[in-house]
């Protein structure tokens, strides 16, 4: 018994810890010096720590499978990682997130914007710490429009009168595919109306999806939003075509960029509307950060979330990338202010974004919706009749009786 | 009458890819104006270059390297099983191939969880070795048909002239029957690299990191973040499209006689 | 050189091809097996080739038991019925093969000596593709002889040539038979082949032997009706009988010597007189064959066929005497 | 070479088996449990095959794919042997029209889907010309579009097959129905299409099980939106992008079952003679 006590006691002693390499999958980032900056930093304030980071396929929901992948075969290779706000519930529901309570103290969760703190928190535990957020914008033309719409009836007026007077523009544009996408414009007007999506849409949700489609989409926006997503419906606003649009904090700096943009200067950014009675809300977006449970240098990750969501980075990524950080206070900044006089309105709907519902199988609940909404929105039903559809597999059945009836060839 | 019928069936054939193509050549702002021109009138190569920096010349190479491998490896598999399914007098040899014939209709998604399950388990997934696996069970049933449609067209006299002159089985294999039957082995590998340079959903599947990607599954997600480029994707598509154009223009009558091989018997 | 074959026999599955056959070939012999088709003869000749395995039996080369041994090494050459020439290989490569797999030193020597044989020099840098019937015939043929085999095999050689071409072959075969002194083993379903090429013929019957003989002795002494109307077209004429004491009595009568009982009496067209004789017959129908004339007849309710010379009258419907000169008389 | 014969075949059989068998035989067992990227395994019995089919999604997407198959395989044998019939005329030039007609089948079902999506663009489509309605929102147009692409697509391979048929019709036969009197139609009727029949159905056979499997036009066009989700696209859904391992399992098993009926019932129904494999 004693040499096993002894040998016990040798393990714990203090030894020169080895170096680590700590893994970390990320998006392709858009600035990629910005990055690689902040983490050799980093590593100059822990020697012991080195950063490889791998990065992932720029969509969501590939990236997602490869998490998954990764994450399921416990791959060896994976400690820290990026993850969409609205897989906190799944991923925590599997046992992929190793909880960072003790990391993040009461009063300092409070200094987080409220929406991400919230997708964070899954049964009371805080399973992630967020990085950046997005929340959805009313970009509208300046030059048109004197004062931004309140609620979105305005907005359906205001729009008519201008595109009485420029009858090349359109009313508004904004994303109605069939895609994740659909939930947050919808979202917005839904909780806007203070209706409810999950578990189903309730009478103020169908009175706002209503108003979408018979008052929005065809009188003000294109039918053509129906198969549109933020680049398709972008380019619209941008080649001068539209008067109102609604968008991610990103399309703040290509609708100023006259390379890409028509508009350059003429573009004014507010809240989204609300119906009457109801109050603006924005969907949350943005990507928090996570420490694999299976992942043997928890620590070492963790001292690098600390690291990326503390002041002084988040305020020098906002700089370099232009993101919206996670941190309230950096977005009250004086430099920061200087550099993104818009920030100042964008807090005010950072604070109002709200997550989407969550659930551990949050990818089938968003499918259904989008399919339920959708169909509301085209005012078809996808179902198929069953006679339409078996009339041409008959057709191709008497065929190959016909043929195959003659004698032996 | 059939002069009309074939300048029709031409025009349908060819004019949406001619239009397609001519998109490429068209600027930007060109290709996203409503109500799109039919010829480029500032044609500009900038379709091209947005469509290389996304990455194309690597899906390109990647395609060609899955697609050789896979018909590197299927070719001598489905030479031999043809061989011995069309020469010899095998016990039990019509239902062999019966059962190839069915093995070429699984859909790909009934294969693609265990494989995927397989592959993970040796850590192929999100290699270009990844995708060799299930193109090769998914070509094979169609080599082994050609190839045994051609093995059966040469006389067995030929064979049996060699061994009477003397070769033995490999000598006559290689003197004598391979040389015959190049002609069919050739077409089969044209089919073979055709469907693996054209397969979807297993290269979406197994190949997440676009420096791994092919060409269907990087010009299916091409639309990014940032922009919906039309003129990249339609340049390309022109690029995945050209080397397969080239090889049926040039192999036409190879190809016409692998596809319609012992599909129809005399 | 001596061939032999001792009771062999071969059988797909349920169907019996060759049915304990034996025969004996000398050397210098033009062996014919011939019979009609699917009466076993190639079989045969595959297995004395080494092509097929016998089920039972066996085949000996000089005295040599060469049944389980491989083509190649049976220094046996064979020259098949589509010629089986190697498509991508020129002429001259197609002669060279057989010498290259036995690494014979005067490979090329050889080629040219056999090619001025056959005269086909001038087609030695041709394709198959590109030669006549009987060019690609006499190309097999090349391949054969430029190996001095001690045994040659010829597999219905002629019968994808014209009639014409097919003619001249026949010449040249004898010629080379000759010439090289070769020992053959030639099928065919052809009798005329048979009877013009062979020193020995083998007819041959469902797998079995049904008479071996000289051509002279096959046509002269059919020991069977199916050997005496298989040689000969015409076929000699049947008629059903019994033989008592020395006399046929069927249709017609006549004195023969054969053991008594049920027996079928033949007689060969070109045996038949007409003009006088105790048959009477009526004449159904002249063929007029330029140097002969085919005369069918009826006696009694019999047809019989008669060959006449281009002089003399016979006209559809006369009555005519006729008597044979030669008879044979075989067990019913 | 005779006794060569199983050691040749056997590499290739093999492969077939662990490649093709094994995860075939693997999704019909993973069928039977509930699994998720989320919950470990959970042995459910045809739990999963009931949950399908209540579900409005997986009905409609079934009916579908039926429309779709029976739909695209009936237009490319009318229009294939429309070509074919074109193909196998005498003219000059028919060397190149042949190469023309070869081309839809040559392109890549990803980019020839792109075109089609380009071509039906709400904004900058060639369609916009003919009107402004938005296709892919509107289930009827989008399951249209789906099929043009794919007849467009693989036309010309039921095409070739037919022509291939056609060509081993002895042009005597035909002489021979002209001097009988026999005008074109009538022709066509009584004696090239019965002599087509081996072609058409082994065309009719290839193109159903194909058609079954499509997947890459329904991605690429609309990601299955407007009622367009064929059955592998509902099984890619299910696998790849919800984890939901048992109900995309169930969905791989239900397409693969679909197929294998419809072989057998082929395979009884097409002359045994095509189907000859000896010598």
């Amino acid at each position: 018994m004693l040499r096993i006590a002894l040998a016990g006691l040798l393990l714990s002693l203090p030894q020169e810890p080895a170096p680590v390499e700590l893994h970390f999958l990320m998006w392709k980032p858009h600035q990629r010096e910005a990055w690689t900056r902040a983490l050799r930093d980093f590593e100059k304030l822990h020697p012991r720590i080195r950063v490889r980071v791998e990065e992932g396929p720029h969509s969501s929901s590939e990236l997602h499978a490869m998490l998954v992948t990764k994450l399921r075969a416990r791959d060896p290779e994976l400690d820290l990682f990026l993850i969409d706000v609205v897989w906190p519930a799944e991923f925590a529901a599997a046992g992929y997130l190793d909880p960072i309570d003790d990391l993040f103290s009461e009063e300092e969760r409070k200094r987080f914007f409220p929406g991400p703190i919230e997708a964070d928190t899954v049964d009371g535990r805080l399973v992630a710490a967020p990085f950046n957020v997005d929340a959805g914008l009313l970009y509208f033309r300046k030059d048109l429009v004197k004062a931004a719409p309140e609620t979105w009836n305005q907005l359906a007026e205001q729009a008519a009168a201008i595109t009485a007077r420029h009858p090349d523009l359109f009313g508004y544009t904004g994303q109605f595919d069939r895609y994740e996408g659909l939930v947050c414009n919808l979202m917005e007007l839904i909780r806007s109306n203070g209706g409810r999506m999950a578990p189903s849409l309730d009478e103020r949700a169908e009175e706002a999806v209503a108003w979408a489609r018979d008052r929005l989409i065809g009188p003000v926006a294109p039918r053509a939003v129906l198969n549109q997503r933020e680049t398709e419906s972008r380019e619209i606003f941008l080649q001068g075509h539209a008067v109102f649009h609604r968008n991610w904090p990103e399309t703040w700096k290509i609708a100023n960029d006259p390379a890409r943009s028509k508009v350059a200067g003429r573009v004014g950014l507010a809240p989204l509307p609300r119906f009457e009675g109801g109050r603006s809300v924005s969907t949350l977006g943005g990507w928090q950060l996570a420490i694999a449970s299976h992942s043997p240098r928890r620590a070492e990750a963790r001292a690098l979330v600390r690291y990326l969501a503390g002041f002084d980075v988040q305020k020098r990524l906002t700089l370099e990338t232009s993101h919206g950080p996670s941190l309230s206070a950096v977005m009250d900044d004086p430099d920061v202010l200087a550099r993104f006089p818009h920030f100042a309105e964008m807090k005010r709907v950072f604070f109002a974004a709200e997550p989407r519902p969550r659930s551990p199988d949050y990818a089938e609940l968003s499918d259904r919706l989008q399919q339920t909404l959708y169909a509301k929105l085209t005012g078809a039903e996808d179902g198929v009749a069953v006679l339409p559809a078996l009339a041409p597999m008959a057709v191709l059945g008497l065929l190959v009786f016909y043929l195959s009836r003659g004698r032996r060839a | 009458m059939t002069r009309v019928a074939a300048v029709v069936l031409v025009a349908c054939s060819v004019a949406p890819f001619a239009w397609f193509a001519s998109a490429s050549f068209k600027g930007p702002r060109e290709i996203a104006q409503r109500r799109p021109t039919l010829v480029p009138l500032e044609p500009t190569l900038d379709g091209y270059r947005g469509a290389v920096d996304k990455g194309l010349a690597g899906w390109m190479l990647n395609s060609l390297i899955v697609a050789t491998a896979t018909t590197l490896v299927t070719l001598p598999l489905a030479a031999g099983a043809a061989y011995a399914l069309s020469r010899t007098r095998m016990r039990g040899r019509r239902i062999l191939l019966g059962l190839v014939l069915a093995a070429s209709m699984f859909p790909q998604v009934t294969l693609a969880h265990t494989l995927y399950g397989m592959l993970q388990s040796v850590g192929l997934v999100n290699t270009r070795a990844g995708p060799v696996f299930p193109y090769v069970s998914l070509t094979l049933p169609l080599a082994i048909w050609i190839l045994a449609s051609f093995f059966r067209e040469i006389p067995a006299e030929l064979e049996e002239a060699a061994r009477i002159d003397g070769a033995g089985p490999v000598r006559t294999l290689v003197r004598v029957f391979l040389p015959v039957a190049a002609p069919g082995v050739f077409t089969a590998a044209i089919l073979t690299f055709i469907y693996a340079w054209n397969e979807f959903f297993f290269a979406l599947v197994l190949l997440t990191g676009n420096d791994v990607r092919t060409l269907p599954p990087g010009i299916a997600t091409m639309p990014g973040q940032y922009t919906f480029p039309w003129g990249e994707i339609a340049a390309a598509c022109v690029l995945a499209t050209a080397p397969l154009l080239a090889a049926v223009l040039l192999l036409q009558r190879r190809i016409v006689s692998g596809l319609t091989a012992g599909a129809v018997k005399q | 050189m001596r061939l032999e074959v001792r009771s062999a026999r071969k059988r797909f599955g349920d169907t019996v091809a060759v049915e304990d056959v034996s025969l004996r070939v000398a050397a210098g012999d033009f062996c014919v097996l011939l019979g009609p088709s699917g009466c076993g003869k190639s079989t045969l000749l595959r297995l004395v080739a080494g092509l097929e395995e016998a089920t039972s039996g066996s085949v000996l080369v000089d005295g040599e038991d060469v049944t389980r041994m491989e083509p190649g090494d049976r220094d046996v050459a064979m020259v098949f019925q589509n010629y089986a020439l190697y498509p991508h290989m020129t002429v001259r490569q197609n002669l060279r093969f057989p010498l290259e797999m036995r690494k014979v030193p005067d490979a090329d020597a050889r080629v040219r000596e056999t090619a001025d044989l056959l005269r086909i020099g001038d087609l030695m840098e041709r394709l198959p593709r590109e030669l006549s019937g009987g060019q690609r015939q006499r190309v097999a043929i090349g391949r054969a002889i430029v190996r001095r085999p001690k045994l040659f095999l010829f597999d219905e050689p002629l019968s994808n040539l014209d009639a014409q071409l097919r003619g001249d072959m026949r010449a040249e075969l004898a010629r080379l038979h000759r010439r090289l002194e070769a020992t053959i083993l030639y099928v065919t379903h052809d009798q005329v082949e048979a009877m013009t090429l062979a020193t020995r013929i083998v007819l041959m019957n469902r797998g079995r032997v049904e008479q071996e003989d000289a051509p002279e002795g096959l046509y002269l002494r059919p020991r069977t009706l199916f050997a005496g109307r298989f040689i000969g077209s015409p076929p000699m004429n049947a008629i059903e009988g019994v033989v008592t004491r020395g006399k046929f009595e069927g249709a017609v009568s006549w004195p023969v010597e054969a053991p008594d009982g049920q027996s079928v009496l033949g007689v060969r067209p070109e045996d038949l007189r007409l003009g006088d004789g105790p048959w009477r017959g009526v004449i159904d129908l002249v063929e007029n064959l330029g140097a002969e004339r085919l005369i069918h007849l009826k006696v009694g309710d019999l047809s019989f066929v008669a060959r006449a010379g281009p002089e003399g009258t016979f006209e559809r419907g006369a009555e005519v005497a006729l008597k044979p000169v030669r008879v044979h008389v075989f067990p019913a | 070479m005779r006794k060569l014969g199983p050691w040749l075949a056997a590499p290739a059989l093999v492969t077939l088996a662990v490649l093709a068998a094994v995860p075939i035989a693997g999704a019909l067992w993973q069928s039977l449990f509930h699994e998720t990227s989320r919950e470990p395994a959970r042995f459910v019995g045809l739990g999963n095959y009931v949950q399908l089919a209540r579900d409005p999604e997986v009905r409609n997407s079934v009916l579908f794919t039926l429309q779709f198959v029976g739909t695209s395989v009936v237009l490319e044998l009318v229009l294939g042997l429309a070509a074919a019939l074109v193909l196998h005329a005498k003219f000059r030039g028919r060397g190149l029209v042949r190469a023309a007609v070869l081309v839809p089948w040559a392109i890549p079902t990803v980019v020839a889907a792109w075109i089609w999506r380009y071509v039906f663009d709400d904004y900058s489509g060639l369609m916009t010309y003919a009107s402004d309605v938005s296709w892919f929102s509107d289930p009827f147009w989008a399951r249209t579009i789906v099929i043009v692409a794919d007849v467009w697509k693989t036309m010309p391979f039921t095409a070739l097959l037919i022509l291939a048929g056609l060509q081993t019709i002895s042009d005597d036969v035909i002489d021979a129905a002209r001097i009988d009197g026999a005008g074109p139609w009538r022709r066509f009727v009584h004696v090239t299409l019965p002599l087509l029949r081996p072609a058409l159905l082994v065309a009719l056979l290839f193109r159903t099980m194909d058609a079954f499997r499509v997947f890459d036009a329904v991605f690429v066009m609309t990601r299955g939106k407007s009622g367009t989700s064929v059955l592998q696209f509902l099984g890619y859904k299910a696998l790849f992008d919800q984890g939901n391992y048992g109900k995309g399992a169930a969905i791989s098993a239900v397409v693969f079952l679909l197929i294998a009926t419809m072989t057998v019932f082929y395979v009884r129904s097409v002359p045994s003679r095509l189907m000859e494999a000896d010598r």
